[in-house]
């Protein structure tokens, strides 16, 4: 470890915490078990701090920040839950859910979705902007895995994945706005692709039920995402 | 090239100009280049050429003179005529005209509002230097202050002299140049970068179109005063590639001036190297964010990431980066020359200097103008833009663009400074200024800029990706009388959330337009949701559709 | 699929491939000159099209889906063929407030083309801008290449005829 | 204490949740102390009556039947539940909303069907554009999710607002349990 890295302390809701400088407050809310909602995140990528839903309030500042990116400083106070954030987390996934056709009850990863799970944790019982119902397509040429564009958040997970991890860059995200989709390749069929390995990992990063596996039906589909932070933890190893 | 070399050639490029009785002066920005102002400049060398009078009379093409409405433009020396509306045929009579009595028909007045309230920094050779000569530039004063600053002063001193002249980043957030100047000198790391942010994405703005066309040495010399001051070797212009012209000038100006050694390698003979490379935007507005453009330079998607780290300690490629937009360059060179009080005593206490304006719209002159900061918008609007035309009323002004908001005609009498615009929900931004009259219909104006924002939206963060479209959505179910008045308190909720949560500035400020339409003309919103009817007139309210089986 | 990873050769004996491949050996075959290169593609062809796409992926050892997801992220890049004549509508705002959209309509009324279409004969492509930067003269149509300012919906609709006339 | 009127009301909607609330079993011999049935698929009464304390609803608001019965309902009820994924999010009922109805019409009744092609038209409601959460066209006062929402949260539902209290179903249920 470098020892040119100094330890700081500082406080997550009231708790007295002390991080390494290069730690993000996320990353030290978690080791001490405080619970700060996050979608894109997962511990292994490059965090993009683009879902907004692990947005905290540091005492001093009306600006928000995203956890996943911020690092830690000397003595701020952290706040994670307040009510204005509990506000703002409903209407990200208020936004999530209306921006493409999330149908829940005959999804594959019905009971195993992320984004399911951060709805009732966070007690989003309803959407309250209208449903955009945009027509999206599913691609099923790939010999052992499907994509479904109605139920993709565009955290990323998957092109981080494959970029970072796998280094295949099969994935990436065409367009910009609403239109933005994730595609393989040249948006061209996913079992058509050429750089793709088959290795799964995008599968199983996804945090719902946009990539799964062939011949899962509706809540089979359980995400296995040990493999990141071994492959990481053995990396880091090697270095 | 020393200084006295540049001193020479300003000398024999002023005599050379006072060998010539009369010049012409045809203005060749790309507003008058529409209306052919190319031909009609051919048009003179040929009358000129042909009455024999090439001695005496100097035809030179020249960049924006600002009255773009009355293009093409030419001025004429020593008579002090500005003739508009040129046309090829007119060019006979107007050189037979020299000396004589000026073509009653064409002549502008010059006396205009238009032109004497304004006040020239920026603009200072718009329209009368010759954009595509280095010794034109040169002879007015031109790389003066880059060779004041490399031969006479230390970094640390130009950093300063920007810093007392109290200039801020003209590109819209206006943040205090000297400090951004300071950090990036104080960054870390081997290579350094100034960029130049040339992508004017703002709808309704032509004010960095029209430096670049008319003036481009000065942005160069305002880039390698930067450079200098801050460290840096290698420099970028981000411009966008809808601007042909400016793109063509620059890289002229670039070769004339590597060629006279101002650019490249030592520069006037000291150990300061600088070059600069021209980089072409592709059609998209998020890459006026900075760090959204310097994932653009460096090949990749317009994205923004989130700040910190700011570009001044890590940007491009994690290197410590310059950015600043064309305006705040172009006022560089006159900081350096003139000095940092002359600089700070035009303005306002906290908003110094001039700022560039386009101003468009339903206003009689419409072009481009420079005005001290602080002077009131009503003078903007009413004496240099000559007020409204076909006998309607004043009904807004959108400044700022997709991140500004309009302002209505109670407070008109506001000065025009960073502070005072903020404080009304719009912001002084790149400088676009759009005129609207009793007929266009305000919720109709958010409806377009959030159209705009909503394709412009990167779609990284998810509340600028998705609450754009909804709240698009929402402005165009209010337009289509499908909306309930509560609905005006959602959309207002969704805005603010928008603005407190997206990643960068491109979300953060996106509800402007709706939230100051919601605040200065509620009442337009409610007749379309409450009588189904447009205040303005302006829009189609479509029976209430109820099935379509 | 490929097998061998060498120096890739252009997709065939258009010489016009000849100036991109100059564009990428400008910049040392950098990743970063994938935009720039994009630029030259489009200058030279138009548009960009799948061949150019792997040609230049290739050739700067880009990923396909990074090099496809810059190049939609740019609305500047056309990945079809525009047609023989291109009319550009600015919908920027001084534009838009003194009637681009009354353009758009007439000409979509006349010649049955909407925004970012191409007539069925290959005649006559139908684009937007976001603001051309000639709000001096709006409303402002680029027909061919030559920005016209202060143009009505009929003045478009006869100047286009006109060009498609030539 | 006189009984709480207690209503259930089935939209576009496949019965599921009318199941789930069955499934409340032997609960139910004790809620029918306590409340008074007054409309529901599951009894006879063919009006809705003037006032009623508690409505249940199933069902997304897909034809204009739905949409006059919600409304009408609404008008003439005091607590509002919305009751699974259907009334909450319209569910499987707004899969066709992408499309036109007139496309979804022609792929049900006219190109996958080889005898007697033709798309019903006497008889029966209309289909509105789109299919749509209760909460979109009427306001809504307590959501139950859940495709269907299990027994338990639903007698938890039932049993807090007879008690007079706000249900907070975090954690009993989600959408698409």
């Amino acid at each position: 470890m470098n020892p040119s890295i100094r330890v700081k302390t500082f406080k997550i809701d009231d708790r007295d915490v002390s991080a390494r400088e290069d730690e993000t407050i996320l990353a030290v809310a978690r080791q001490n078990g405080i619970f700060i909602p996050s979608l894109c995140y997962m511990d292994g990528l490059t965090p993009i701090g683009a879902c907004r839903l692990c947005m905290v309030e540091i005492k001093g500042s009306t600006k928000l920040f995203a956890s996943c990116v911020t690092r830690v400083e000397e003595g701020i106070e952290v706040i994670t839950n307040s009510k204005r954030l509990q506000k703002y987390r409903l209407r990200i996934l208020e936004f999530l859910f209306s921006e493409r056709n999330h149908i829940c009850s005959v999804c594959v990863s019905n009971g195993h979705c992320e984004l399911q799970s951060m709805a009732d944790q966070l007690g989003l019982t309803h959407v309250r902007v209208p449903y955009r119902y945009p027509i999206q397509p599913v691609d099923a040429t790939h010999e052992r895995f499907v994509v479904d564009h109605n139920r993709c958040i565009l955290c990323a997970r998957c092109v981080r994945v494959c970029d970072e991890i796998e280094g295949a860059h099969t994935w990436d995200i065409m367009g910009r706005g609403v239109e933005a989709r994730v595609i393989t390749d040249l948006n061209k069929p996913w079992g058509e692709s050429e750089s793709c390995t088959n290795c799964s990992k995008c599968v199983h990063v996804c945090p719902t039920g946009a990539l799964s596996e062939k011949g899962k039906s509706t809540a089979e589909m359980k995400k296995k995402q040990q493999f990141l932070p071994y492959l990481t933890w053995i990396r880091e190893g090697r270095t | 090239m020393t200084p006295e070399e540049l001193y020479q050639i300003a000398e024999e490029e002023q005599e050379s100009l006072k060998r010539f009785h009369f010049r012409m002066f045809v203005c060749t920005a790309a507003g008058c280049l529409s209306s052919h102002g190319d031909s009609v400049l051919d048009a003179l060398k040929k009358e000129i050429k042909e009455a024999g009078r090439e001695e005496e009379c100097l035809c030179k093409g020249v960049g924006c003179m600002g009255l773009c409405s009355e293009g093409p433009l030419v001025f004429v020396e020593p008579d002090g005529v500005l003739y508009g509306k040129v046309k090829v045929e007119d060019a006979k009579e107007i050189v037979e005209s020299l000396g004589k009595e000026p073509v009653a028909r064409l002549v502008c007045p010059i006396d205009l509002p238009f032109f004497t309230r304004q006040k020239k920094v920026v603009l200072e050779n718009s329209g009368v230097i010759d954009p595509e000569r280095i010794e034109d530039y040169i002879a007015h004063s031109g790389y003066e202050a880059l060779v004041q600053a490399l031969t006479e002063m230390t970094p640390a001193e130009v950093i300063d002299g920007v810093f007392k002249s109290g200039l801020r980043g003209r590109g819209g957030a206006g943040y205090p140049t000297g400090l951004k100047w300071s950090t990036v000198s104080k960054g870390v790391g081997g290579a350094k970068y100034v960029i130049c942010n040339a992508d004017e994405g703002d709808p309704g703005a032509f004010m960095d179109r029209s430096v670049l066309e008319s003036d481009p040495h000065r942005v160069l010399e305002g880039m390698a005063i930067a450079a200098y001051a801050v460290g840096a070797s290698q420099g970028y212009i981000y411009v966008r590639a809808e601007y042909p012209l400016a793109i063509k000038r620059l890289q002229t100006a670039i070769r004339q001036a590597e060629r006279c050694g101002l650019l490249g390698n030592h520069i006037c003979n000291t150990t300061f190297s600088f070059q600069i490379n021209v980089r072409l935007g592709a059609g998209a507005f998020v890459c006026g964010e900075e760090t959204a453009l310097i994932a653009s330079i460096e090949g990749k998607r317009g994205q923004p990431r989130p700040r910190p780290p700011y570009p001044a300690e890590e940007g491009l490629w994690g290197c410590p980066t310059l950015i600043n937009n064309v305006e705040t360059f172009a006022n560089v060179p006159a900081i350096i020359r003139n000095g940092a009080e002359w600089f700070a005593a035009i303005g306002t206490e906290k908003s110094k200097g001039t700022k560039v304006f386009a101003l468009a719209g339903r206003v009689k002159h419409t072009g481009l103008i420079e005005v001290p900061m602080g002077i009131p918008l009503r003078d903007i609007i009413f004496e240099i833009g000559g007020g409204i035309p076909d006998e309607r009323n004043f009904k807004a002004v959108q400044t700022g663009g997709p991140s500004g908001g309009c302002i209505p005609k109670e407070h008109l009498d506001v000065p025009v400074d960073y502070d005072s615009l903020s404080q009304l929900g719009s912001i002084m931004g790149s400088g676009g200024m759009i005129v609207m009259d009793e007929s266009s219909c305000m919720v109709d104006v958010a409806r377009f800029f959030m159209e705009f924002c909503m394709t412009e939206s990167c779609g990284k963060c998810v509340p600028c990706r998705v609450g754009t479209a909804q709240i698009h959505d929402f402005l165009q179910k209010i337009i289509n009388g499908d909306a309930v008045p509560d609905d005006l308190e959602f959309l207002k909720k969704i805005c603010d959330m928008v603005k407190e949560t997206s990643l960068c500035g491109l979300g953060q400020t996106a509800p402007n337009p709706v939230l100051s339409t919601l605040r200065f003309f509620r009442d337009e919103y409610v007749n379309h949701i409450v009588n189904k009817e447009c205040t303005a007139g302006a829009c189609k309210v479509p029976a209430k559709q109820e099935v379509h089986s | 699929m490929r097998t061998s990873f060498g120096k890739p050769s252009p997709p065939s004996e258009d010489r016009r491939w000849k100036i991109i491949g100059a564009t990428m050996r400008r910049h040392g075959y950098q990743p970063h000159a994938l935009i720039e290169t994009l630029h030259t593609v489009q200058e030279s062809f138009g548009f960009v099209g799948e061949d150019a796409f792997h040609y230049v992926a290739d050739s700067l050892r880009i990923p396909l889906s990074h090099v496809y997801g810059v190049a939609t992220f740019y609305h500047f890049f056309n990945l079809k063929p525009q047609g023989e004549h291109t009319c550009v509508v600015c919908t920027g705002t001084a534009c838009y407030i003194k009637g681009a959209s009354l353009i758009l309509q007439a000409i979509e009324d006349e010649y049955g083309i909407k925004p970012g279409e191409t007539s069925d004969d290959g005649k006559l492509s139908v684009l937007t801008a976001r603001c051309i930067g000639a709000c001096g003269i709006a409303p402002a149509v680029v027909f061919d290449g030559e920005i016209v300012g202060g143009v009505s919906a009929t003045d478009a609709v006869n100047r286009i005829r006109r060009c498609l006339q030539k | 204490m006189s009984k709480i009127s207690f209503a259930t009301v089935w939209l576009d909607g496949c019965s599921g949740c009318h199941m789930s609330f069955l499934d409340i079993d032997q609960r139910l011999i004790e809620l029918a102390e306590k409340v008074d049935v007054v409309y529901s698929p599951l009894v006879d009464h063919k009006e809705f009556p003037l006032a009623v304390d508690v409505t249940l609803v199933e069902g997304a608001v897909s034809s204009d039947e739905d949409r006059e019965k919600i409304i009408n309902i609404r008008q003439k009820t005091k607590t509002l539940v919305s009751l699974g994924d259907c009334a909450l999010t319209a569910n499987v009922p707004s899969m066709r909303n992408p499309f036109l109805v007139k496309d979804v019409l022609d792929r049900a009744y006219m190109e996958n069907v080889t005898i007697n092609r033709q798309i019903p038209r006497e008889g029966v409601p209309r289909l509105l554009p789109y299919s749509r959460p209760v909460h979109e066209v009427v306001s809504v006062d307590v959501f139950i999710p859940g495709c269907p929402p299990p027994a338990d949260a639903i007698y938890f539902a039932l049993c807090e607002l007879l008690e007079g209290r706000m249900p907070d179903l975090t954690g009993k249920t989600r959408f698409g349990a």
